[in-house]
C-alpha cells in the first residue's frame, strides 16, 4: 500500500517544501500583477540579481571589477574580506528597493495604460538588462552562497521516519512560510495592503485612498524584490548562484496559471500542487521516459489545466463585454 | 400587436413592407440572477427600418447580441427566414447574412479604412491558403473583384479621401461611417445598428440617417437599429419596438408609438436628446 | 512618337474630329476619371462608341436639330460626351454652372427654352424638379448617378446608362438618321452656347460656332505646340468657356487626354497623381497654393526653412533666365541643378506640377511675386487674355517673353486695335456669332466689320510690345478733380498681399479714393495663431485692431507704388475699412467667377460708403446674408475706419 | 526628396495593390536583389557566410514566421526555439532515412512537420489570451527540448546525443556537410528567404491575412464579420510554425551542420527571434528582416569593436550586448511599438512630402 511507503512520503514532503518556494515566488508575481496589471517575467532574474548582489557584498567584491579592468586597466577585485551576512542582506534589500524605484521610473511610468502584452514583453527586456548588469557587476562565474543555514539531511526525520530530507529545504520552507504569512497579513490589514488590492480593482479607487499609483508600484516591486532576495538566497544556497537560478524561478509561471494570476491563496496552493506534482511525476513516471521531467512537467500540467479552466483555480472569471 | 399577424404591411409613408425576415419569440436572457430580457417577441420584416428604443439598461443591446449570437438566451426562439435557428456562433450567423455595428466603435485600429471594409467581405472570399500565398489566378481575381465592391461602398459613403488612412487616426464621426461600411460590405440581409448616431452632432446625424435610408433603399437591406434620438427614430423608422426594464412595452408605427400611453409614461416623458 | 496633328482644321465640326481621333489615335487614352480608387480610362475608340450610343439614345428620345440641351454637373467624362453627343444630333449643348441656385438656373434654362437636361446627380435633379412647372419647354431630364433617385419614379426622368442602352437597342433604325445629321452639319453650325456670368445685369448666351471653337483651338494649340501625348486635368466649371476650349476644343484638335478628378476636395491629390503636362488655373488658385506652401513651410525645421529660403531666393534670379534660355554662368547652372534636385523638383512634384510643359493663368491680374515664384521653379507659367466672346484666346504670351504685368501678343489669326478711349477691340474667326435672342447687345458689342469690343481699357506696352490691361472701361472713371480713376489696378495691387482676399476701391467722381477690404481667413487666421491672437469668428478677426494695423501697412505700401505712376497717383487710398463678411456670390456681391460687382456693392453697403466719406471712425451696419441652403439671415457689426498715409506723385520719368 | 510621383497613377487594382506601388521603391528593391544574388557571392568567404549571411537569412525566415503569429495574429509565442528544434530534427531524420531526397524537399517537409506540431500547441490559444498564452507556449519550448534530449530515436541513438548533418545536395549542388561551398549555401538560404518572404507577403495582404489582423485588433468584431477564431488562430500557428520549422531545418542542416538540443534550441532562441520582431517591427515583413539583420549583426559588431579594437574580454562584450538589447526592447516598446520598420515608414513619408514637414 503506497501510503505506507516512506519513499512516497519523502517525495511528497520534499515536493511540498519545493512547492512552498514556488508559492513564494508566485506571490511576488501576484502582488505585482494585482497592483499594476504587469506580468513580471523578470521575477526570476530579480532573484538571480538579488543573490548575486548578496554574494557580492558578503565576499566584498568590487562591482564592475572586470569592466573597470577592461576599460581603465584598474585591477581591483575586492575591497576587503566582506561583511557579516545580516548587513549584506540588509544592503542587498536596499539595492532591490532602489532597483524597484528605477524600474518604476524608467520602465513602468512611460508604459502606463499600455496593453498587458506590451508590458509583458517589456519585462522580458528588463530581464535581459538585469541579467547583463548582474553579470557585469559581479561576474558570471558560479558562486557559492552560504548564509549559515543548516545543511545536510535531517537526522531526526531520517531516524524516526526513514525519510531523507535536506535541512536546508526545511528551513527554506519555514522562511518561505513566514514570508507568505506576513505578506498575506500585510495585504489584509495595512492601509498600503488595502490600497494594493484597491488598485487591482480600479486605479481611481487607489488614488482615493490617497496613495499615488507610482508609490504603490514602487512598494509592490520592492516587495517582490524582497521575495526575489529570499528565493535567491534559498536556491542559491542549495545549488549555487548562477544563471539557471533565474530559470528555476520561471517555475512560478505555471504555478500562476494554475492558481490564477489574481489570487494569493491560488498562488500558494498552486505552488504546492506543482511542487508535489512534479516530484511525484519524476519519481514514478520519470524513469520510464528518461527522467529530467521537472523542466516541463509544471508547464504541461498548467497547459492542460488551462484548456479546461482558463482563469485558473481561483482567478476571477474573464467575462467579455460586447 | 395586430401587425404581426399580417404578412404584408404598409408604413406611414405608404411603402409596402415585405414578409417576416426575422422573428424572436419569447426570448428570456439572464446573467446569473439578473434578468436582462424577459419574454420578448417581435418580428423584423424584409426591407423595413425597424427601431428598438428604450431607456438605458432596457436590454436593447442585449437583444442585438442575442440576434447575432453573442448571448444565448435561456428561453425563446429565433426564427430567421422562416427557419428556427439552432444556437450558433456569431461567425456562423455572419454567414447567414446578418451584419452589425457596435455602440462603441469596434474597428480594426491597425488597418486602413480600405482594409477594414475589405474584412467586411470576408464571408464572400473563399480562396485557399496556398492560392493566397502564390497570389495567382483565383486568389488575385477574387481580391480585385471584392476590392471593387468595397470601392463602391467607399464611394457610397463618400469617404474616398480617407481610403488609405489608418482608422485609428480618424475622427469619431468618420469611424462610425467606416464601421457602417464594413457592415455593408458583407451585403447582409439584415443589418443591425447599435446606436449608429451616438455622440454625433446634428449634421453628422443627418448624414448618417441619410446613409441608413439610402442603404435601405438602394440595396433593399433590412435595417434594425437602436437609437436614443427620438427625432431621428420617428423620422427614419418604419416600425418601432419599445423596451423598458427588459420587457416590451410597445410595438408599432411611429405614429402609433407616439399615441401609446404606456410608452409615453415610461419613455417619451423623459427627454433623451 | 510625337504626333502633332496635321495643320489647319482637318474637320469642320467637333463630332467629325472625334471620328478623326478615333481613327488616328485609336487606342490612346481620351478620358480618364478617378473612380472607385483607380483611374478608369477610355480610348478615343471607346469614346466614339460611348458618344455614338448616347447620340442614338437622344435621337430615340426625339431630340431635334437646334434643340438646346443643358448639361449640369461637375467634370465627368460622361458629361463631356453628352455635349459632343448633343452636337452629333444637331442639338446645342448649354453647360450650366453646377453650383448656381435654382433661381439663377431658371433664367438660363428658360431663356434658351431648354428641351433636355443632362444632370450629374440627385443634387442637380432636385433643383430641376424644384423648378418643375416653370420649365415649360423641358421634355426629359437625364441623370448620371442614380443614387437616391430610385424613388423619384417619374417618367420624364431617365438614367444616362438607360439612354445609351436605348440607343444601342435601336441602332440599326437610328444610325442612318445620325449619320445624316452629322453630314449636314458644317463649320457655321452652333457648337456650344455659353452664358457669360456678366458682371452687371442678366447673363447673356454667347453663341459659338464650330468655326469659332476650332479656329481658337487650332491656333492656340499650335502656338504652344500641344501634342497628342499631353494631358490636362479638367477641374474648372464646365460652363466656363475656358474648360470647353481646353477639355473639348483643344483636346479634340490635338487628341490629348482629359482627366477628371474624383471629387472637388480630392483635386489636389488627383492633380499630383495625374501630373498633367498642360495646366490652366486662375490666379487665385496659384495664390492659394503659394499661401499653403508658405504656411506648410512655416512648420518645417529651421534648417530646412533656411535652405528653402536660400534656394528660393536664388531661383528667383536664375530660374526665369533658365526657363527663357537666357545665358547663365556655369556655377549658377550647377547650383540650380543641385537646388532643383533638393527643393524645386520635389516641391513641383508634391504640388503635382512637375510635368507641366505649358501652364496658363488668366481672368485677373496675378501678383508679380506669385507669378515669379512658379516660373522660378521652372514651371512654364504664362498669361493670356481672353473672353467668352472670343472663345478665350485674344492674346497670349509666347515662350521666352513672359512677364507678370502684360498679357502677351495677339494669338495667331487675331487682329487687335485700341480706340482713343483706350478700349481694346479684336477681330478673328473665333469671335462669336451672336448673343442668343439679344440682337441689340450683339450689335453694341460686335460691329458690322466684325470688330468686337472687349470692354477693357488697355494699351500696347512699348517695351515688350505686349498688350497691357488696366481695367474695365466702364470702371475707369474720373475723380472729381478730373484725374484718372482705375480701381481694379489698385485692387489688384492690394490683392497681391496673401492676407487680402478681396478689395473694393471707391472714388469715382469723388475727391479721394477709399476702400473696402476682405481678409483671407486662412492666411490671417494662421497669422493670428502665430501671434497668438484669439478670435472666435471671421467677424471678430476682421475687426481686430492688429489686423487693421497690418492691413493699413500694406495699403501704405500700395499707395507708395501707386504714387510712382503719375497717371494714377490720384488713386491712392485715403481711408479704408475691413468688411465684416466675405463677399459672396450667393449674395450677388461677386460673380461666380469671383469678379467684383462694384455697383451692386456700392449700394448694398451705401451706409459704409457714406461713413468712409463723412470722416467718421466708427460705423454700425446690418447686412443681409444668404446661407448655402438659400435661407437668408442678418448680421450686424460695428466697423472701424482708418486713415492711411498718402504720397506726393514722384515726377521721375520712367 | 528622392521620390518623384507626379504622373505615377494607377489604372488597375493590380497596380494599386502592388507590394511596391511607388516606382522608386520597386527599382530599389529589385536592384538590391540583383546585388545579393549576383554580386555578393563573388566576394563571399567562409567567415561572411557563416557569421553574417546564413544566420541573417535563416533568422529572417524565423522572424517572418513569428511575426505572422505575433505581429499579425497577436498571439505571443515563446516556443520558437522548440519549433526550430522540431524543424531541425525532422530534417535530420529525413536526411538520414531518405539519403536521395533533394534538400529542398527535405526542408519543406520539415516545415510541414513543424506546422502540425505548431497546430497542436496552438490549441490552447482558443481558450487563453495574451501572456497567459505566452507562458503556455513556454511549455512547448521546454517539453520539445526535453523530448529531443530523451527520445533516442530522434537522434538515431547516437552516443553523444548530437545530430550531425550528412552531405546532401540541391539539384546536384552540395548545400550541407563540410564540403558545401559558401556561395551554394548562401544562395540556397537566400532562395528560401526570398520565396517564402514573398509568399508571406501575399498571405498577409489577402483575406486570410486580414482575418489574422482582425483577430489581433478586435476578436469580437472579427467574429461578427464571419472570421472563425479557431480557423484564424490555428492557421496562423500552422503557417508560423512552418516558417520557423524551415528556419530550424536550415539552421541545423545548412548553417551549423551539427546540433545538440539544450544549447542550440534553448529558450534564448525564442527570445532572440521575439526581439527581432519587436525591434524590427511587429506586423511588418520589412520589420522581420531588418530585425533579423539587427540582432544578427549586433554581436558581430560588438565582437569586432569591443573585443577586436578595444581588446575587452569576450564575456564583458557579451554582457554589455545583452544589456543593450534588453534596453533597446524597452526603448522601442516605449517609443515606437512598431519598431524600426515604423521609423523607416515615417522617414519614407517625410521623403515623399519633402520639402514639406507634413
Amino acid at each position: 500500500m503506497i501510503l505506507f511507503d516512506p519513499f512516497f512520503w519523502e517525495v511528497f514532503i520534499s515536493g511540498l517544501l519545493a512547492g512552498v518556494m514556488y508559492a513564494l515566488v508566485a506571490l511576488g508575481f501576484v502582488l505585482i500583477f494585482k497592483a499594476s496589471g504587469i506580468f513580471n517575467f523578470a521575477q526570476g532574474v530579480l532573484a538571480l540579481f538579488a543573490a548575486l548582489t548578496l554574494v557580492g557584498f558578503q565576499t566584498g567584491q568590487v562591482p564592475f571589477a572586470h569592466l573597470l579592468e577592461a576599460v581603465f586597466g584598474l585591477h581591483v577585485t575586492h575591497w576587503g574580506d566582506g561583511m557579516p551576512t545580516v548587513l549584506a542582506l540588509l544592503l542587498s534589500l536596499f539595492v532591490m528597493i532602489g532597483l524597484a524605484w528605477l524600474i518604476v521610473k524608467i520602465v513602468l511610468r512611460p508604459l502606463v495604460n499600455q496593453e498587458g502584452i506590451i508590458l509583458f514583453m517589456a519585462t522580458i527586456g528588463l530581464a535581459f538588462v538585469l541579467e547583463g548588469v548582474g553579470d557585469l557587476m559581479w561576474g558570471a562565474n558560479v558562486k557559492r552562497l552560504d548564509v549559515g543555514l543548516p545543511e545536510g539531511p535531517s537526522d531526526f526525520l531520517l531516524d524516526h521516519t526513514g525519510m531523507f530530507i535536506e535541512k536546508l529545504e526545511i528551513s527554506a520552507a519555514v522562511v518561505a512560510m513566514i514570508l507568505v504569512a506576513s505578506l498575506m497579513l500585510f495585504s489584509q490589514y495595512t492601509k498600503m495592503g488595502r490600497a494594493l488590492r484597491a488598485v487591482a480593482d480600479d486605479h481611481q479607487a487607489a488614488l482615493s485612498v490617497g496613495i499615488s499609483l507610482e508609490t504603490i508600484w514602487w512598494v509592490v516591486w520592492s516587495i517582490s524584490g524582497l521575495v526575489a532576495l529570499v528565493a535567491g538566497v534559498m536556491w542559491g544556497a542549495k545549488s549555487g548562484v548562477q544563471f539557471s537560478l533565474s530559470l528555476i524561478a520561471l517555475k512560478a509561471l505555471p504555478v500562476l496559471m494554475l492558481g490564477g494570476f489574481t489570487s494569493i491563496p491560488g498562488a500558494i496552493i498552486g505552488g504546492l500542487m506543482i511542487g508535489v506534482g512534479e516530484k511525484m511525476f519524476e519519481f514514478y513516471i520519470g524513469p520510464m521516459i528518461g527522467g529530467a521531467t521537472e523542466n516541463w512537467f509544471a508547464y504541461m500540467l498548467a497547459l492542460l489545466f488551462l484548456l479546461f479552466r482558463p482563469q485558473g483555480l481561483f482567478g476571477e472569471k474573464i467575462i467579455e463585454r460586447v | 400587436m395586430t401587425i404581426a399577424t399580417q404578412d404584408a404591411f404598409t408604413t406611414d409613408d405608404g411603402r409596402l413592407i415585405g414578409p417576416t425576415l426575422l422573428e424572436v419569440k419569447g426570448i428570456t436572457l439572464k446573467f446569473g440572477g439578473v434578468t436582462a430580457i424577459e419574454n420578448i417577441s417581435f418580428d423584423i420584416r424584409e426591407g423595413e427600418v425597424r427601431a428598438i428604443i428604450g431607456p438605458n439598461g432596457a436590454g436593447k443591446s442585449s437583444m442585438l447580441n442575442v440576434i447575432n449570437g453573442f448571448y444565448h438566451p435561456q428561453e425563446g426562439e429565433v426564427w430567421f427566414k422562416n427557419e428556427l435557428r439552432a444556437p450558433m456562433k456569431p461567425y456562423q450567423i455572419a454567414y447567414q447574412g446578418i451584419a452589425r455595428t457596435f455602440q462603441n466603435i469596434a474597428l480594426f485600429k491597425g488597418m486602413s479604412t480600405l482594409d477594414n471594409i475589405m474584412t467586411g467581405r470576408f464571408t464572400h472570399m473563399s480562396s485557399g491558403i496556398l492560392a493566397q500565398a502564390l497570389w495567382k489566378g483565383s486568389a488575385e481575381r477574387e481580391e480585385f473583384v471584392n476590392r471593387e465592391k468595397v470601392e463602391r461602398i467607399i464611394d457610397f459613403l463618400e469617404i474616398q479621401q480617407i481610403r488609405k488612412t489608418e482608422v485609428g487616426r480618424l475622427p469619431y464621426g468618420l469611424q462610425k461611417r467606416v464601421e457602417l461600411g464594413r457592415a455593408l460590405a458583407a451585403e447582409p440581409k439584415l443589418l443591425l445598428l447599435d446606436e449608429p448616431m451616438a455622440g454625433m452632432n446634428v449634421e453628422e446625424k443627418e448624414d448618417m440617417s441619410r446613409f441608413i435610408l439610402d442603404v435601405n433603399e438602394e440595396f433593399g437591406t433590412t435595417v434594425a437599429l437602436i437609437e436614443h434620438d427620438m427625432g431621428v427614430v420617428m423620422d427614419i423608422a418604419d416600425r418601432v419596438v419599445v423596451m423598458d426594464y427588459g420587457k416590451k412595452i410597445g410595438d408599432g408605427t411611429p405614429v402609433e408609438i407616439r399615441k401609446n400611453q404606456v410608452v409615453i409614461d415610461a419613455y417619451l416623458g423623459i427627454s433623451h436628446d | 512618337m510625337v504626333s502633332t496633328p496635321s495643320r489647319g482644321p482637318v474637320a469642320e465640326t467637333i463630332p467629325k474630329l472625334l471620328q478623326r481621333n478615333s481613327s488616328e489615335f485609336g487606342s490612346s487614352p481620351a478620358y480618364r476619371v478617378k473612380e472607385f480608387g483607380i483611374w478608369r480610362s477610355w480610348s478615343w475608340n471607346q469614346t466614339e462608341k460611348e458618344v455614338e450610343s448616347l447620340s442614338l439614345g437622344l435621337l430615340q428620345c426625339g431630340v431635334e436639330t437646334g434643340d438646346h440641351i443643358a448639361v449640369i454637373g461637375s467634370n465627368r467624362p460622361e458629361l463631356y460626351w453628352s455635349m459632343v453627343a448633343a452636337q452629333s444630333v444637331g442639338a446645342i449643348p448649354v453647360p450650366v454652372y453646377q453650383d448656381s441656385v435654382p433661381e439663377e438656373m431658371i433664367y438660363i434654362l428658360d431663356h434658351c427654352n431648354v428641351k433636355y437636361i443632362i444632370a450629374e446627380d440627385q443634387e442637380q435633379v432636385d433643383k430641376v424638379i424644384e423648378l418643375g412647372k416653370r420649365l415649360k419647354s423641358l421634355k426629359k431630364t437625364i441623370f448620371l448617378d442614380p443614387r437616391g433617385l430610385r424613388k423619384y419614379g417619374k417618367s420624364e426622368l431617365m438614367s444616362f446608362s438607360d439612354i445609351q442602352k436605348l440607343g444601342l437597342a435601336h441602332r440599326e433604325k437610328l444610325l442612318p438618321d445620325l449619320l445624316k445629321r452629322l453630314e449636314e452639319q458644317n463649320a457655321e453650325n452652333t457648337c456650344v452656347m455659353l452664358y457669360t456670368s456678366g458682371t452687371t445685369g442678366k447673363p447673356k448666351g454667347v453663341v459659338l460656332s464650330h468655326k469659332n471653337i476650332l479656329a481658337a483651338s487650332y491656333s492656340s494649340s499650335q502656338f504652344d505646340k500641344l501634342r497628342q501625348e499631353d494631358s490636362v486635368l479638367a477641374y474648372l466649371p464646365m460652363a466656363w468657356v475656358g474648360d470647353f476650349i481646353f477639355s473639348i476644343g483643344q483636346a479634340y484638335c490635338t487628341g490629348f487626354c482629359v482627366a477628371c478628378p474624383e471629387s472637388a476636395d480630392t483635386m489636389q491629390t488627383d492633380l499630383r497623381e495625374i501630373g498633367p503636362t498642360y495646366f490652366f488655373a486662375p490666379p487665385r488658385y496659384f495664390e492659394g497654393l503659394l499661401t499653403t506652401v508658405m504656411i506648410r513651410m512655416e512648420d518645417a525645421s529651421s534648417f530646412k526653412r533656411l535652405v528653402f529660403k536660400n534656394f528660393m531666393d536664388f531661383a528667383k534670379i536664375v530660374g526665369p533666365k533658365i526657363l527663357d534660355n537666357k545665358p547663365v554662368s556655369f556655377f549658377e547652372r550647377l547650383k540650380y541643378t543641385f537646388a532643383n534636385f533638393i527643393i524645386y523638383a520635389p516641391l513641383k512634384d508634391t504640388l503635382g506640377l512637375r510635368n507641366v510643359r505649358v501652364g496658363y493663368t488668366a481672368g485677373e491680374a496675378i501678383g508679380p511675386e506669385i507669378f515669379d515664384f512658379y516660373r522660378s521653379l521652372g514651371i512654364n507659367l504664362k498669361q493670356l487674355y481672353g473672353q467668352t466672346e472670343a472663345a478665350v484666346f485674344i492674346t497670349q504670351q509666347p515662350d521666352g517673353e513672359v512677364r507678370s504685368d502684360t498679357v502677351g501678343i495677339p494669338t495667331p489669326g487675331v487682329e487687335l486695335k485700341i480706340d482713343e478711349a483706350g478700349e481694346v477691340f479684336y477681330r478673328s474667326d473665333s469671335s462669336f456669332v451672336e448673343y442668343f435672342k439679344n440682337p441689340e447687345s450683339t450689335k453694341s458689342t460686335k460691329d458690322s466689320e466684325g470688330w468686337v469690343a472687349t470692354g477693357d481699357a488697355g494699351f500696347i506696352d512699348a517695351a515688350s510690345n505686349h498688350l497691357r490691361i488696366i481695367d474695365r472701361v466702364k470702371d475707369v472713371g474720373k475723380m472729381s478733380d478730373g484725374s484718372f480713376f482705375a480701381p481694379k489696378y489698385v485692387e489688384n495691387k492690394l490683392k497681391f498681399f496673401p492676407t487680402i482676399l478681396e478689395a473694393v476701391v471707391l472714388g469715382d467722381k469723388r475727391e479721394m479714393c477709399t476702400a473696402f477690404i476682405n481678409i483671407d481667413l486662412t492666411a490671417v487666421g494662421n497669422w493670428a495663431e502665430r501671434n497668438n491672437i484669439a478670435y472666435s469668428s471671421y467677424q471678430e478677426l476682421a475687426g481686430n485692431s492688429e489686423v487693421y494695423e497690418m492691413i493699413s501697412g500694406f495699403i501704405r505700401d500700395v499707395n507708395l507704388s501707386v504714387s510712382k505712376d503719375p497717371m494714377l497717383s490720384s488713386c491712392q487710398i485715403h481711408r479704408f475699412l475691413v468688411l465684416h463678411k466675405e463677399l459672396d456670390a450667393d449674395d450677388g456681391e461677386i460673380t461666380r467667377t469671383r469678379k467684383v460687382r462694384r455697383g451692386f456693392i456700392e449700394d448694398k453697403y451705401s451706409d459704409l460708403v457714406e461713413a468712409l466719406y463723412n470722416g467718421a471712425f466708427q460705423v454700425d451696419t446690418r447686412t443681409e446674408v444668404t446661407y448655402e441652403d438659400g435661407r437668408k439671415g442678418h448680421i450686424s457689426a460695428e466697423l472701424e475706419i482708418r486713415n492711411v498715409e498718402v504720397f506726393e506723385p514722384k515726377l521721375e520719368l520712367t | 526628396m528622392i521620390y518623384r510621383e507626379a504622373g505615377d497613377f494607377k489604372t488597375t487594382y493590380k497596380a494599386d495593390q502592388e507590394t511596391f506601388p511607388i516606382r522608386l521603391d520597386k527599382v530599389g528593391f529589385w536592384l538590391s536583389v540583383l546585388i545579393v544574388v549576383f554580386v555578393i557571392p563573388l566576394f563571399l568567404n567562409d567567415y561572411w557566410e557563416k557569421a553574417v549571411f546564413l544566420p541573417f537569412f535563416i533568422y529572417a525566415i524565423a522572424a517572418i514566421g513569428l511575426n505572422i503569429l505575433t505581429g499579425y495574429c497577436g498571439q505571443v509565442s515563446l516556443g520558437t526555439g522548440g519549433f526550430m528544434a522540431v524543424g531541425a530534427y525532422s530534417s535530420y531524420k529525413l536526411m538520414t532515412s531518405f539519403p536521395n531526397l533533394d534538400m529542398f524537399v527535405v526542408i519543406i517537409c520539415s516545415g510541414i512537420v513543424t506546422a502540425f506540431v505548431g497546430i497542436l500547441f496552438g490549441i490552447p490559444s482558443l481558450r487563453i489570451k495574451g501572456f497567459y498564452l505566452a507562458v503556455a507556449t513556454l511549455a512547448s519550448q521546454f517539453f520539445l527540448v526535453w523530448l529531443f534530449n530523451k527520445w533516442e530515436w530522434t537522434y538515431n541513438y547516437s552516443a553523444t546525443g548530437q545530430i550531425t548533418a550528412p552531405e546532401r545536395d540541391f539539384l546536384g549542388v552540395v548545400v550541407t556537410g563540410a564540403y558545401s561551398a559558401p556561395w551554394a549555401t548562401y544562395l540556397f538560404c537566400f532562395g528560401f528567404l526570398f520565396i517564402f518572404g514573398w509568399m508571406a507577403r501575399n498571405l498577409v495582404r489577402g483575406h486570410i491575412g486580414r482575418s489574422w489582423m482582425a483577430i489581433r485588433d478586435m476578436d469580437i468584431a472579427a467574429e461578427i464579420i464571419g472570421v472563425n477564431p479557431l480557423k484564424a488562430k490555428l492557421s496562423a500557428f500552422a503557417i508560423s510554425s512552418f516558417y520557423i520549422g524551415v528556419a530550424g531545418a536550415l539552421y541545423f542542416s545548412v548553417w551549423l551542420g551539427a546540433a545538440e538540443p539544450t544549447e542550440a534550441f534553448s529558450i534564448d532562441k525564442s527570445f532572440d527571434v521575439l526581439f527581432m520582431i519587436i525591434i524590427g517591427g511587429l506586423g511588418s515583413m520589412t520589420g522581420s528582416i531588418i530585425g533579423a539583420a539587427f540582432i544578427v549583426l549586433l554581436p558581430v559588431v560588438f565582437k569586432t569593436v569591443l573585443v577586436g579594437l578595444l581588446g575587452w574580454p569576450t564575456d564583458i562584450a557579451e554582457f554589455t550586448q545583452i544589456i543593450l538589447i534588453g534596453s533597446l526592447i524597452i526603448f522601442f516598446l516605449i517609443k515606437e511599438p512598431h519598431g524600426i520598420a515604423a521609423l523607416w515608414r515615417t522617414l519614407k513619408q517625410k521623403l515623399r512630402l519633402w520639402p514639406f514637414p507634413y
